[in-house]
């Protein structure tokens, strides 16, 4: 009585990936579908053990480190003095900026009805809320005395004395927390119903407990939807603010000082753009593979890739625009020592630091303006790479070169960093990735549910069916 | 005393129909169960609105108080002027206070939505079917004995792939 | 003892004697007490939240009447690390030596002491030094018992005399004033020992030969005051040449009178601090400074001297035109000072020129005076001496050697051989009290005491005594040399009689009796006169064969290091960590070099290059300076060290391994400007441990200057008054928030409420004081006396020796391991920028520079940047105006140093204050001289300048225990004190009773940085240049 | 389910416990870690009990805690701490029968801001002929003939970054008792206060009544100390920090 034959799951794939109006995924049929092709992502490859482990070796090197510079001192790491923040802060930025990608796909997009985001978002937001654990823990990291961190903590104490609420790493502190605990629940909320389905595939008695647990008891009636819905919107119309937040305060970290080259006002929006364009990179980092791999091009098309293409390449002029705006902002202001930083940063001490940042974040980008390209995973995956690279170097070259050219001609300096700053940050990538990859093979990397909103429901023969409208 | 009967659909207007004829005719209270959410079921069913936007609201108002008491608070237990600035300085507060209202009204929501959606709920209630995560909608009516014929009916009518009824 | 002159001099200041717990006792007690009190000692000041371990509370086992416990007390006495015999107050805590103040009633310090002085203390405490007497045993040195010790030394005694070989012994003495060489000399004689040699090898022979000759003292007082042109003829004199403090003092104290000041001029071919410090400079080729001066005198006095201006100019490499107007500003400018100094075969002849010069001149009596002159060089024999005994010795004639202080194995140049000479004498007793290059070759040690450890007396000018007494009980097993040659003369009847119990004894009845001895302690001061040593035996001396015959295309231009002076000072770790006043290396020697001379040589900075001479050859890295002769190569003395200690060895290299035997014929010095040598590239290259980041000052106006012209016209202000993008603002002088709550934001707000303890009002009165600072540039020559004078208070590590890196796979190990990363912690350190506009590597030859010298701390910002960054109040604002750093609230975020535009912030890299850790900065017995007072910091947390906050504590207790007022100038902080140049002044500024707010008011001062509205609390008072009169009249 | 949400949570803390333990274990220079805890009573030994029925008075509960050195913490160090000492020294013996001061052998707490241990020479002063016999000042005798000092187990301890000058607060009027309890009254002396920062702060902002302070030695306030104010101090940090 259907017109249509239910799709087998073989020639699903094989079917052209375009856009058909009002139809996003054309490859999807129906719901069964939806449940059969992701739940078949969950199954553990030889493949993801390899990786898995490398991750963990990776990490154990950054902690055996971490180890040995407490025992030590902050010595062991490359500070140069005045030089006394480097790799660890910019790491910490570095993932910072990381997570706003994800906020921005997840949230920022859902609140602006932006249909490319549903097969992505739940990606970007797990790598969201990685990323933001692991650039929390540099913070603590880079501290003499480890041990005291929590003295940044407002917490009653026997000594009666509080945080310095007016210096900026205790806001850092505050909106940090918020942001990891936020986008935690956000993650975790849009989980729900999926948990809820895996738990209704589910044969093995044990896991069954544990993702009912999960699930918390959910089963898709009607009035648990109402509610969703409604503290979904609200929680994407708070994280849209706070991905826009945290990045500012992030920022005022350098430009509440009077370091040359970091007492900007420009500061907060060329951080957050800068953030989202590192984020961007590190999506496709992350989803072209998943797409590959997972056989996903029917859910992550080519559509999708685009869309976040011109994302990337909007962004990445924006923070280009920083860039040139900063130079000129140093020769119209005619502070001596501001022009004398520029001028070093570009063809001084540091070129060759500034010289990748602007490659890789201004000039690679722009071959977004061709389509081709934009179509192009394996040429987007490789500009990720650019990207990411290119990001990392741009908050080296904000920080070190700053510290390293300041007021005091006696005290200027290099850096070096050590073996120490290097596993350190390799560790960081490691606790990222495992984290990472248990979390694709044991949820479902893109939203079921939301994927079934948007595929047409089945109606009866004759009538049309009421969706879309 | 727990009594209903349950119509798994495979169609979404036919599940839609059925509701409002059941509605119609008052046969009982009527739960859906939808592996996504559609409004035609919210047409079908008119439910009030979600009463979470007010969580939101008093979590966030208290969060930004908290924020901007608990730092001009803690500058003023133990005065120490720092960089010659004033003791607790209004301005740079407002990142606590933003911060704090996010976070608590974030969570509040977040307690409204599981306090009204009755989650976490501890055991399934009679009625569910694992279909309904997957491909299938359900109408599961509570009435009482007498009138459960009459929603059996009425399921079948509307082309309920599978009517079974539940104690 | 100490009971009957408690009332006399000054309060708490007296006599340890009888102050030390069983003293009646041997040694082993006393050394345990205080090893028990140190270890506590140190432990009572490490920082860290859970490291406080159940300790001993270890009491007095005989109280010492005049001492309380937790309160410091003075003993004056002398110093002995240079002939010059400064007065010293040592301070004790609880019986341990803390800190060497200058005794402010000395007449050659008057309160001041340099670098050295300073360092003292670490001679005393040095973990290297010989725990007791020493005896060579099958090749080696074995411990040995003090009895066994004399009684071998007076058998050896015996066996000489009686086999006549006594009158060839020889007995090195390093030179030191008073009466001990006068009393060794008599005791020689009485065992048939011919008199001793009182060596130095940092002494000016050539000069001390000419003042004999000419004036019949051997050091005149150098009056800068009276000058108004001073001309240096290659003498060094603020870089340890002569009596560094005094000269010092005069120095400053001329240069201070400003446009009445002296214009000075240095003639020689490496631009030395005191080059530095000079007006100009006639850079004059090695050893042609003589006919510069020839043809000065012929210029004056229309003599013929053989010489032109024209032809000496031509020699010297220099313009005829600089050398025509130093002659006409000779004629004019008077009375002028000439000083001669330089270490040429002619020194000697030299100076007799330039006294000449002054005699014609009419200076004699006026700005050089004879009668007023010092006594430190009196009795000083020739190097000559020590090198022909060396000859002696290797010609096996000497059967018995003696060497006490002195380390003449190090001192002296290759050729001489001493140690295979000295090897060669059969019986060779050693009195040093430290392992070095010449005592390990002996075959009995007998560890002197440190001179804070014993008696003596120095008479620094004539018919004043200052007195020297043990501050405190023996750190070691050791014995006062004075009182082991006393025990040996009684092991023998013949000459027991002639001598008393002790050298204490022997000392008092000279001086009329203990009673007289302990009236003066308290001052260290009293009328008398030093008993007179033998004159030095003139040598015959060997020349070198003149400088200008030796081959090679480059001059070698050695000269003493002005912190580690012949080497004696490199075991002292705060010397060799601090950089040289003018390289600005610690840890290492550099062969200094011109830049245009590298580029030639295709040598980098850094590179290592190799120097070689008719006598030998020496590698080191290169170090570029532009204030030295293209055709001159400069390599520093001190370093190089085959023994001597842990920071000494294996550090640097010895330039007396280049220099050949070549003596002032006049004087029998030893000259080190005698030969030339070939360089070239070596292999390898190494980071230069240096504090230098960029010697320029890239127009940030951080040391200014002003011409003597200007400020008589008013034109005090500078370009940097006014700074581009914005409006020009009008400067006032004086200190811009003169009480604390000024800067305080609302607090400063006459209309708000509450202040808390930032009001005025506050009954705690803290904000009525603002503690400020003013620095004289115009007095400040770069010496560096305070920096470290604020290691020894402050507790503050040094962190350049090989092992304090890292652990394992250590980074850019080796000297200086954590400087060469920027890590080094000196709270102040002194700045050393050259007015050229480019960097140092591509700079041609001019002799016409400028260099600002200033000392930069912690500015106590009222308006601190550092402050509203620190995320734990581990920085704040105090109310009398200190910018206070809470070492045990830092969790070391390290943010407050980003954002100090000064860079005065140091950071706990390592735990160098961490006994059980190989960065460890204090090994013990190092650690005993750790000021109670201030905490040690761990590793981790971060430190600076505190304004001595706890010097100003101590005397706000101490004005409350005696309920009074703190008076004004009641006590300044560390580096004020010690300033020999007096350019230092610590006050109230709230109060214009304290001499601080008068100089705050000076026309010349300024804030560095004025323009980020910090507020700081020290101000700097613009150095004044004197250019020629001609050029003046341009500007 | 509320069963594995439990476990959950379990886990979730002995984790942070974990990391707690692990970074206090890196906490101050490592010789603490390694401080004489087995000797110090964590647990109030009898001595201690004695000491408090001595004195009536409790020492401050766990309210009082701190990390530094308040309540008993895991160094064994905190209020009520009280080691055994080389030589019984009974303080009631001289202080109440004898009337002795307590600056007498304390002679510093005056005028430096260590209070001073007696010497042992001072303690022969009166025991060369009092009291001879008895076994504790034989001990004290024997240590007077070797010329060594009496190792003192410290009680009261400051951390090391503290500067606490004694004479201040003796001359302020602030009576012995106030900080270190009746000592007059210890067989065996203990740690009377929590000596942590907030019990200074709390004097030095409250301010000190003399009253109190008379009541704390054991006397009744005369009409003078009542009628006297409460004495402030400052809450500077750099007063006591540096």
């Amino acid at each position: 009585m259907a017109t249509l034959a239910p799709p087998s799951p073989h020639d699903a794939p094989h079917r052209p990936n375009i856009a058909a109006a009002g139809q996003p995924l054309p490859a999807i049929r129906d719901y069964e579908q939806v449940d059969r092709e992701i739940l078949a992502t969950l199954r553990p490859t030889k493949g993801w053990f390899a990786l898995l482990l490398v991750a963990v070796a990776c990490l154990g090197l950054g902690i055996a480190a971490w180890m040995y510079q407490i025992q030590q001192g902050l010595g062991v790491a490359g500070y140069n003095p005045p030089v006394m923040w480097g790799v660890y802060i910019i790491t910490f930025v570095f993932w910072i900026g990381i997570g706003h990608a994800g906020t921005l796909i997840s949230a920022i997009l859902f609140l602006f009805r932006a249909g490319f985001r549903t097969t992505i978002y739940r990606c970007a937001e797990a790598m969201t809320v990685f990323a933001v654990m692991t650039a929390g823990l540099f913070p603590i990291l880079h501290l003499g005395r480890p041990w005291k961190f929590f003295w940044l903590v407002p917490y009653p104490n026997w000594r009666f004395i509080w945080p310095q609420f007016k210096s900026p790493l205790v806001w850092d502190v505050f909106a940090i927390s918020t942001y990891l605990t936020i986008s935690a629940t956000f993650l975790f909320i849009g989980l729900i119903p999926d948990i809820a389905t895996l738990r209704d595939r589910e044969r093995n008695p044990v896991k069954k407990r544990i993702l009912s647990a999960l699930s918390f008891g959910w089963r898709n009636s009607e009035r648990e939807w109402r509610h969703f819905a409604r503290a979904y919107l609200f929680l994407a119309a708070f994280s849209t603010p706070l991905v826009l937040s945290v990045h500012s305060v992030v920022s005022f970290d350098f430009a509440m000082s009077l370091v040359p080259g970091w007492h900007t006002t420009i500061f907060a929006p060329y951080f957050v753009a800068g953030a989202i364009f590192s984020g961007m990179g590190m999506v496709f980092t992350i989803i072209i593979p998943i797409r590959k791999f997972f056989r996903l091009e029917h859910y992550v098309t080519l559509n999708v890739m685009d869309a976040g293409a011109k994302l990337t390449l909007f962004t990445s002029l924006v923070v280009g625009c920083a860039y040139l705006v900063e130079f000129f902002i140093a020769w119209y202001g005619a502070v001596p020592v501001e022009q004398d930083y520029f001028w070093n940063r570009l063809f001084g001490q540091w070129w060759w630091a500034a010289w990748i940042m602007l490659t890789c974040n201004m000039i690679l980008p722009l071959s977004l303006f061709s389509q081709r390209l934009r179509r192009n995973p394996a040429w987007l995956w490789i500009l990720s790479l650019f990207i990411n690279l290119g990001m990392w170097f741009e908050r080296f070259v904000i920080i070190v070169p700053g510290l390293s050219h300041e007021y005091e001609p006696w005290q200027w300096s290099g850096y070096i960093p050590t073996w120490v700053d290097y596993s350190i940050l390799l560790g960081s990538f490691g606790w990222f990735f495992m984290w990472f990859l248990l979390f694709i093979k044991n949820l479902p990397v893109v939203a079921i549910t939301e994927v079934k909103e948007i595929v047409p429901p089945k109606v009866r023969a004759g009538h049309r069916h009421g969706g879309g409208h | 005393m727990m009594q209903g009967m349950l119509g798994a659909f495979r169609e979404i207007d036919a599940a839609v129909a059925a509701i409002e004829d059941l509605k119609e005719r008052k046969v009982g209270a009527i739960t859906v169960f939808t592996p996504a959410p559609r409004h035609e079921f919210e047409h079908a069913l008119k439910p009030p609105r979600s009463p979470v936007r007010r969580y939101t609201l008093i979590g966030a108002l208290s969060g930004a108080v908290f924020g901007y008491w608990i730092a001009i608070w803690a500058s003023e237990s133990w005065p120490l002027v720092v960089g010659g600035k004033a003791v607790s300085t209004w301005v740079p507060y407002t990142i606590f206070s933003f911060e704090l209202m996010v976070l608590i009204g974030g969570l509040s929501t977040v307690a409204g939505f599981f306090i009204h959606a009755r989650i976490p709920r501890v055991t399934m209630t009679v009625g569910y079917d694992p279909r309904f995560s997957a491909g299938h909608y359900g109408v599961w009516v509570q009435c009482a004995p007498e009138k459960l014929r009459d929603a059996e009916a009425i399921l079948r009518r509307y082309g309920a792939e599978e009517v079974r009824g539940a104690e | 003892m100490s009971a009957d002159q408690a009332g006399i001099g000054p309060p708490r200041v007296g006599t340890p004697e009888g102050q030390s717990p069983g003293r009646a006792e041997g040694t082993v007690q006393r050394r345990e007490f205080l090893k028990v009190l140190g270890v506590t000692g140190a432990a009572t000041t490490l920082v860290g939240c859970y490291s406080e371990s159940i300790e001993k509370l270890i009491p007095y086992v005989v109280s010492p009447d005049n001492t309380v416990p937790g309160v410091s007390n003075y003993y004056a006495t002398t110093c002995r690390e240079c002939p010059a015999g400064c007065g010293l107050l040592v301070e004790t805590r609880d019986g341990r030596a803390i800190k060497a103040e200058g005794n402010p009633d000395h007449p050659v310090n008057r309160g001041a002491l340099c670098a050295r002085g300073q360092a003292g203390v670490q001679g005393l405490y040095n973990p290297d030094r010989y725990r007791g007497p020493m005896l060579r045993e099958g090749g080696t040195l074995v411990p040995t018992t003090w009895d066994r010790a004399i009684q071998t030394l007076s058998t050896k005694l015996a066996e000489a005399r009686n086999s006549g070989a006594a009158a060839g012994a020889v007995f090195i003495n390093q030179h030191e004033q008073g009466s001990f060489p006068a009393f060794l000399d008599q005791w020689l004689a009485s065992q048939g020992l011919p008199p001793h040699l009182s060596y130095d090898a940092e002494a000016p022979l050539g000069a001390i030969a000419a003042n004999r000759a000419q004036y019949g003292v051997a050091w005149p007082k150098l009056d800068f005051q009276a000058a108004k042109l001073v001309v240096s003829f290659a003498a060094d004199y603020l870089d340890g040449w002569g009596l560094t403090v005094p000269q010092q003092l005069a120095f400053a104290e001329a240069r201070a009178r400003l446009e009445g000041a002296p214009r000075v001029v240095y003639i020689g071919a490496r631009r030395s601090l005191t080059g530095l410090n000079s007006d100009a400079w006639i850079p004059a080729r090695p050893g042609t400074v003589k006919s510069v001066a020839d043809a000065l005198l012929g210029a004056i006095t229309g003599r013929a001297t053989g010489v032109t201006l024209a032809q000496a100019a031509d020699q010297a490499g220099v313009s005829a035109a600089a050398l025509e107007s130093l002659a006409a500003e000779l004629r004019s400018a008077r009375p002028s000072l000439l000083i001669a100094g330089g270490a040429s075969e002619r020194a000697a002849d030299m100076a007799l020129t330039v006294a000449e010069l002054n005699r014609v001149l009419g200076n004699v009596g006026v700005t050089v005076k004879p009668f007023e002159g010092f006594l430190a060089y009196e009795g000083v024999a020739s190097q000559a001496a020590v090198r022909a005994a060396a000859e002696q010795m290797a010609a096996g004639r000497v059967a018995l050697a003696f060497v006490r202080g002195a380390n003449p194995a190090h001192t002296t140049p290759a050729p001489v051989k001493f140690a295979e000479a000295f090897q060669k004498v059969p019986f060779k007793v050693s009195f040093s009290s430290y392992p070095d290059e010449t005592s390990s070759l002996c075959d009995l040690v007998l560890p002197d005491h440190h001179g804070l450890e014993s008696w003596g007396d120095a008479e620094p000018v004539r018919g004043t005594l200052g007195l020297q007494q043990p501050v405190m009980d023996p750190v070691f097993n050791t014995r006062a040399t004075a009182d082991v040659l006393i025990a040996v003369a009684k092991a023998n009847a013949a000459t027991a009689f002639r001598y008393p119990a002790d050298y204490r004894a022997w000392i008092a009845s000279r001086i009329g009796g203990n009673a007289a001895l302990a009236a003066a302690l308290p001052t260290g001061l009293m009328r008398g006169a030093a008993l007179a040593a033998w004159a030095p035996r003139p040598v015959a001396a060997k020349s070198g064969g003149g400088l200008a015959a030796s081959a090679g295309e480059y001059f070698l231009y050695a000269y003493h290091s002005p912190a580690l002076g012949d080497g004696r000072g490199a075991n002292k770790p705060w010397l060799q960590e601090l950089p040289d006043p003018v390289t600005k290396i610690a840890w290492q020697t550099v062969i200094e070099l011109h830049p245009e001379t590298a580029k030639k040589l295709g040598i980098a900075e850094g590179d290592h290059a190799t120097i070689e001479t008719g006598q030998g050859s020496l590698t080191a890295p290169v170090y570029l300076y532009i204030g030295l002769r293209p055709d001159t190569i400069a390599l520093a003395t001190g370093r190089g060290h085959t023994a001597y200690g842990r920071y000494a060895e294996g550090c640097g290299a010895n330039v007396m391994a280049l220099l050949p035997v070549a003596e002032d014929a006049r004087s029998g010095a030893q000259a080190l400007v005698s030969t030339k040598a070939t360089i070239r590239k070596a292999v390898g290259r190494s980071l230069l441990v240096t504090t230098e980041g960029s010697g320029r000052q890239h127009g940030r106006g951080i040391a200014r200057a002003l011409t003597a012209e200007q400020l008589a016209q008013g034109e005090t202000h500078d370009e940097h008054e006014t700074f581009r993008g914005q409006a020009k603002t009008e400067f006032l002088p004086g200190l811009r928030s003169p009480v604390a709550n000024d800067a305080q934001g609302d607090l400063g707000d006459p209309t708000s409420k509450d202040k808390g303890q930032y009001d005025p009002a506050h009954w705690s009165g803290a904000a009525k004081r603002r503690w400020a600072m003013t620095i004289d540039l115009a007095r400040c020559t770069g010496c560096s006396a305070c920096v470290t004078a604020c290691y020894a208070e402050n507790n503050i590590p040094t962190v350049g020796a090989s092992w304090q890196g890292p652990q394992f796979l250590p980074d850019r190990t080796g000297l200086g391991s954590n400087i060469t990363r920027g890590r080094e912690m000196a709270w102040m350190r002194l700045e050393r920028y050259f007015e050229i506009d480019r960097e140092p590597k591509d700079v041609e030859f001019d002799p016409d520079f400028e260099t600002r010298l200033i000392p930069m701390l912690c500015q106590h910002c009222g308006n601190a940047p550092c402050e509203p960054v620190c995320p734990v109040y581990a920085t704040y604002h105090s109310p009398d105006g200190l910018n206070v750093q809470v070492y045990n609230r830092c969790v070391g975020t390290r943010y407050c140093s980003n954002n100090c535009p000064y860079k005065v912030r140091y950071f706990n890299w390592f735990g160098y204050g961490e006994p059980n850790r190989q960065q460890y900065a204090f090994p013990e017995p190092l650690h005993w001289q750790l000021n109670p007072d201030v905490t040690v910091r761990a590793k981790g947390v971060m430190e600076k300048c505190t304004f001595c906050v706890q010097r100003i504590r101590e005397a706000q207790n101490r004005a409350k225990l005696e309920n009074r007022e703190l008076q004004p100038d009641e006590f300044t902080t560390a580096c004020a004190q010690a300033c020999p140049s007096r350019a230092i002044v610590f006050g109230d500024a709230a109060d214009e009773k304290w001499s601080v707010t008068r100089r705050i008011e000076d026309a010349r001062a300024y804030h560095v940085f004025e323009e980020l509205n910090t507020y700081t609390a020290v101000v700097y008072l613009k150095k004044v240049n004197h250019p020629p009169r001609a050029a003046a009249a341009k500007a | 389910m509320t069963g594995s949400r439990k476990w959950l949570a379990i886990g979730g803390i002995a984790a942070i416990a974990i990391v707690a333990s692990l970074m206090s274990a890196f906490a101050g220079p490592p010789q603490a870690a390694s401080a004489p805890a087995a000797s110090q009573p964590a647990k109030e030994t009898a001595t201690q009990l004695a000491n408090r029925e001595a004195t009536g008075k409790a020492p401050p509960g766990p309210w009082a805690y701190s990390g530094a050195s308040g309540y008993t913490n895991y160094l064994g160090q905190g209020t009520g701490r009280s080691p055994v000492q080389p030589i019984a020294f009974p303080h009631p013996v001289h202080v109440n029968t004898l009337k002795m001061n307590c600056v007498f052998c304390h002679f510093a707490a005056g005028q430096s801001p260590d209070p001073g241990m007696p010497a042992v020479g001072t303690c022969m002063g009166c025991h060369q002929l009092v009291a001879v016999d008895r076994p504790e000042v034989k001990k004290l005798a024997d240590y007077h003939t070797r010329k060594l000092p009496v190792p003192w187990v410290r009680v009261h301890k400051l951390p090391e970054y503290v500067r606490f000058p004694h004479m201040r607060h003796i001359n302020a009027g602030v009576t012995c008792q106030s900080c270190h309890g009746q000592v007059n009254n210890m067989p065996q002396v203990f740690q009377y206060a929590s000596l942590n920062m907030g019990w200074c702060v709390s004097c030095h902002v409250n301010g000190y009544s003399p009253a109190e302070g008379l009541r704390a030695a054991g006397y009744e306030p005369d009409s003078a100390a009542l009628a006297a104010p409460r004495k402030k101090a400052t809450y500077d940090c750099s007063h006591c920090h540096y």
